[in-house]
């Protein structure tokens, strides 16, 4: 494996980050620019005078990587030099702040492959709701308490909002799956035209849960149905991950302190529920099971 | 600490002047007779610190864990599926 | 050769003739006839760079982010609230050293919303690390545009520049102007080489974020750049003057200045209604003269200090307010002189809010005001123009 | 009577930032790198104005011009500017900055000059106005300001009594439109009004008129506007 992010950096232990952009660059190789927005991945490899980067990177602001990744895009056509263009960002930048940027880019039809890492809140400034953030997850915005059962909303559908774009490649991927996430990779970059990938990745302060089972809990999301791993081409939905016997959503949600609430409040039982039911959504509309 | 430049350009994987591994508490351990040398423990560390090397005496290929930056989080340990990395609490 | 123009279509081809590799530009009134000569010229081969059409004024200048660390030369141009949009951007643009230049066709900014001119957007972003120039008239906007370049990427400086010129009022008017030799411009003004650009072969990273162990040195940094170009855009205005024959001041410029007892001091498109009213109160024997502050960023504290040294009294005109204290222009100039010797009254003016014209008969009223004033302060600022009459 | 111009050359630079007005207070300076980039007859200009010149062209003239919204102000200023300054004279011409759309009241201004103009005030007391649509005398002051012995130039059927106007300037009247329908097929009137305006006031010649019509409007459509303008001009006394 190619190690294109250095070790020394400043992400917690246990953080599925790291190893999410460990496995992009893996896939898209040293011929690669990287744009990132502000975030947990920009302050914790970042820290100057030093850099995790191994590839050429470039910070700007929080919501404007799509539009500073579109300048390097059309800088490369200008001096007909040819390079991988890739934006690396968390759900805050992608779902709410940035999305005038990114839809700007996907807009505009340029070669750049955006990859949001997931961790379904703003973790950089400690744990507060996001548009990605889930139905009923506990954060700091959005607190379970006397009258409150989490987040009151469910997660935005971005890959959605990238294919009413057009956007020629869009794919979920997850930190527990490595081949098919370098694959996506892959296949993205090869796109013409701007490419959307979404990684599922845990966050161990955020979602809480013991550091070693990072990987664990991004695979159970993806067993229960609630992170189906999909691909669309051309606006086709061309590939799925199969889910051989789908988990009920309880194993998922009880590893992660996010939910605890869900399990001792009245009216947990009623949530546990609609989740299970976004769950099936799910299955069923991605034919998850054979 | 180096001079600051009117442009900040920073060398690519600087960050490998900070030793990570002095957050760690617990450390890893390989077994390397359970070993199937899946690289699963390479693939998923977070912090680049598992790597495939000679082993000095026997020449095999192994795997083997720089501990001057892993943050003994236990990704390692959790995934293998022989179970052949322990986390032991360390002794400093 | 000289040909009447429209000031935006002067601008645009000044702007082409600098060879940008890169113009980003979201359209806004009275800015749009820049932007919209640009895309022609690029229609038309006339201009062989990459034009971006964009979402927003964020992401025109966001883009320039991208190329400009590619090593592009790149272009923009914008207004009022499109540079309040940009402020996040601005900031970062000169935090990262990148050469940008862009005209700002200044105009008001809301609530209410105003279309028309004041120069309250440049000046409110007065202190977001980009070089300001102001200019007089269109001729001006566009020779500044390649000094600009120039001063932007000198190594020693390399920091974004404002080229401020009145919206409407310049932008909109039809005058005889001297249009660029692009031969001529490439001679003047060299390619852009940046030390490092985002690059596979050598992959440095743009952007770390500094703790307190750093930042202050990289602001300092910035500082310093901005007053070694101090140095530059006097050495980069006479450098055009030799090779084009014009020049319209470096830092600042003066009329009628020398033995002048009422000094008026401005930027902008007023200087040629102020110039007309001086001339006809000088054949009254009023001994009035005039100070241009051509940088406002870098602010030429010393050139100010020498130009109006002599100076009985001196007023400033300016066409902003720092809503909660006086304004821009005027704060700065007796900061300037605070710890000098110059002991002369400063009063100030706001005037020619969002529009409002301001005519030789208001310049005559303000060399009134600063006559009187030798005699004792009695308001040491106010809005020139005030229609008290529908005030509450 | 014929004035004595004396220029005043400020530091070398071009001449529209620093030729200054005759006065015969002022020290008469010439620099030699200033002529060197200098149009030749610019050049030409400068040192007829030195030597002598008409004092009544030496005025800056003002001249407003009222339509409508997409009837062509602005570009008829546009045109009078680029004519006065192909006749080797300075000028200005801008709008009245707004946000007026297709058919509300809109301005435009011309200034007109034998040196360099520096006001960029608008335009309050006019020499000269030009009206092209004779139903804005109904919502606009179209004399407003009208110096005394200035003209104003009206496109209407009408004659002059039947206006309500309130000004001691020259009233010229012409049917623009009807000249636009016989020629150009189209009630668009600026190009006709342009004929007109250089008859009535000799601000601009016909030759440079017809110059600037020439190269704004190409083949077909400019040969129409120049006849255009030759029966405006013709029609005006």
């Amino acid at each position: 494996m190619q190690n294109l992010l250095a070790p020394g950096h400043r992400a917690c232990a246990g953080c599925s980050m790291p190893t999410v952009v460990r496995l992009v660059l893996d896939a898209a190789g040293p011929n690669t620019i990287v744009v990132s927005p502000t975030s947990c991945l920009e302050v914790t490899t970042t820290p100057f005078p030093e850099s995790a980067w191994c590839v050429p990177w470039l910070h700007s602001l929080f919501e404007n990587a799509a539009a500073v990744a579109s300048g390097v895009e059309i800088a490369l056509k200008r001096f007909h030099k040819d390079a991988n263009v890739l934006v690396i960002g968390g759900d805050g930048s992608t779902f709410d702040i940035g999305m005038g940027s990114n839809s700007g880019m996907f807009e505009r039809g340029h070669k750049v492959t955006y990859v949001c890492y997931d961790n379904e809140a703003y973790m950089n400034t400690g744990v507060q709701r996001s548009g990605s953030t889930p139905f009923c997850a506990h954060t700091t915005t959005t607190p379970s308490g006397e009258i409150s059962l989490g987040n009151p909303r469910p997660k935005k559908d971005m890959p959605a909002i990238a294919l009413a774009h057009r956007v020629p490649y869009v794919a979920t991927a997850s930190v527990a799956y490595p081949v098919d996430l370098r694959r996506k990779v892959k296949k993205a970059i090869e796109t013409q035209g701007p490419s959307y990938i979404q990684v599922n990745a845990p966050c161990i302060t955020g979602w809480t849960f013991d550091a070693g089972k990072t990987v664990e809990i991004a695979r159970l999301a993806v067993e229960t149905g609630l992170w189906p791993l999909f691909e669309y081409v051309n606006g086709q939905l061309t590939e799925v991950k199969k889910v051989r016997r789908p988990k009920p959503v309880e194993d998922y949600l009880k590893s992660q302190g996010r939910y605890r609430h869900l399990f001792k409040k009245p009216g947990g039982t009623e949530v546990l529920k609609q989740i299970q039911a976004m769950a099936d959504a799910n299955i069923s509309k991605y034919c998850l099971v054979d | 600490m180096s001079k600051v430049k009117a442009i900040e350009f920073v060398e690519p994987g600087s960050t490998q002047i900070t030793k990570t591994g002095a957050w760690r508490t617990f450390v890893p351990r390989i077994d390397q007779k359970k070993c199937i040398k899946c690289s699963l423990c390479e693939i998923y560390c977070p912090e680049s610190s598992v790597h495939q090397v000679k082993d000095p005496i026997s020449g095999d290929l192994i795997f083997d864990i720089d501990l001057n930056y892993c943050k003994g989080c236990g990704i390692c340990e959790h995934e293998c599926p022989r179970h052949a990395i322990k986390l032991e609490l360390e002794e400093k | 050769m000289m040909k009447v123009v429209e000031g935006s279509y002067a601008v645009a081809h000044a702007a082409m003739c600098c060879s940008p590799d890169v113009v980003s530009a979201y359209p806004i009134t009275p800015q749009t006839h820049i932007v919209e000569h640009l895309s022609q010229m690029v229609a038309d081969g006339e201009l062989d760079a990459e034009f971006l059409t964009v979402d927003s004024e964020f992401s025109a200048l966001s883009v320039l982010v991208g190329a400009s660390a590619m090593g592009a030369r790149c272009y923009s141009s914008t207004t009022s609230q499109g540079l309040a949009l940009m402020y996040e951007v601005l900031y970062n643009v000169s935090g990262l050293r990148m050469p940008v230049v862009m005209t700002v066709a200044n105009r008001a900014l809301g609530a209410p919303l105003n279309i028309w001119n004041d120069q309250q957007d440049s000046v409110g972003a007065r202190d977001v690390g980009w070089l300001q120039l102001y200019v007089e008239n269109v001729q001006e906007a566009v020779d500044t545009t390649p000094q600009a370049y120039k001063i932007a990427e000198d190594m020693g400086i390399l920091t974004p520049i404002m080229v401020c010129m009145d919206g409407f009022i310049l932008t909109h008017v039809y005058e005889p102007v001297e249009l660029l030799d692009k031969e001529k411009v490439a001679g003047f003004l060299p390619a852009f080489k940046p030390e490092y650009v985002l690059d596979p072969a050598n992959p440095k990273t743009i952007g770390a974020f500094a703790d307190p162990s750093t930042y202050t040195e990289f602001r300092y940094l910035q500082f310093d750049a901005q007053q070694k170009a101090l140095a530059k855009i006097e050495a980069v205005a006479k450098e055009f003057q030799e090779t084009f024959g014009r020049t319209f001041g470096g830092l600042i410029d003066t009329y009628q200045a020398e033995d002048a007892e009422i000094v008026l001091v401005t930027m902008g498109s007023v200087i040629g209604t102020i110039k007309d009213a001086i001339d006809e109160m000088r054949a009254e024997g009023i001994k009035v003269g005039l100070v241009k502050v051509r940088s406002y960023r870098p602010f030429p504290v010393q050139a100010l200090r020498k130009a109006l040294k002599d100076a009985g009294v001196i007023a400033v005109i300016e066409k902003d307010v720092s809503i909660g204290n006086e304004a821009g222009l005027v704060t700065d100039l007796k900061a300037a002189f605070y710890n000098s010797k110059i002991r002369t009254p400063i009063i100030g003016f706001t005037a020619g809010l969002g529009g409002r014209d301001i005519t030789v008969k208001d310049i005559r009223k303000i060399t009134e005001k600063a006559s009187a004033a030798r005699k004792g302060i009695e308001s040491e600022f106010e809005f020139l123009d005030l229609r008290t009459e529908i005030l509450p | 009577m014929t004035l004595i111009w004396k220029a005043l050359i400020h530091k070398n630079r071009d001449g529209r930032a620093g030729i200054q007005a005759a006065s015969p207070r002022l020290s008469f300076l010439v620099s030699a790198s200033y002529f060197k980039n200098l149009s030749r007859h610019r050049k030409g200009y400068i040192f007829w104005s030195l030597f002598g010149g008409e004092e009544e062209v030496s005025r800056l003239k003002e001249i407003r011009i009222h339509g409508r919204g997409g009837q062509g102000s602005v570009t008829a200023a546009e045109l009078i500017a680029i004519a006065a300054f192909e006749d080797k004279r300075f000028s200005q011409a801008f709008p009245a900055f707004g946000v007026e759309r297709r058919g509300a009241p809109v301005m435009a201004f011309v200034r007109i000059a034998d040196k360099p103009i520096r006001i960029r005030s608008q335009v309050y007391e006019p020499d000269y106005v030009v009206v092209q649509d004779v139903s804005l005398l109904d919502v606009v002051n179209v004399a407003s300001g009208l110096k005394p012995d200035g003209k104003i130039i009206i496109n209407t059927d009408k004659p002059k009594d039947d206006l309500s106007l309130k000004t001691d300037a020259e009233v010229i009247t012409i049917d623009a439109t009807k000249i636009a329908m016989e020629t150009l097929g189209r009630p668009i009137v600026n190009t006709i009004m342009l004929g007109a305006f250089c008859k009535a006031t000799k601000e601009v010649s016909l030759e440079s008129i017809n110059k600037a019509i020439s190269e704004r409007f190409k083949g077909d459509l400019g040969k129409k506007n120049l006849l255009a303008i030759k029966t405006a001009y013709e029609r005006v006394a």
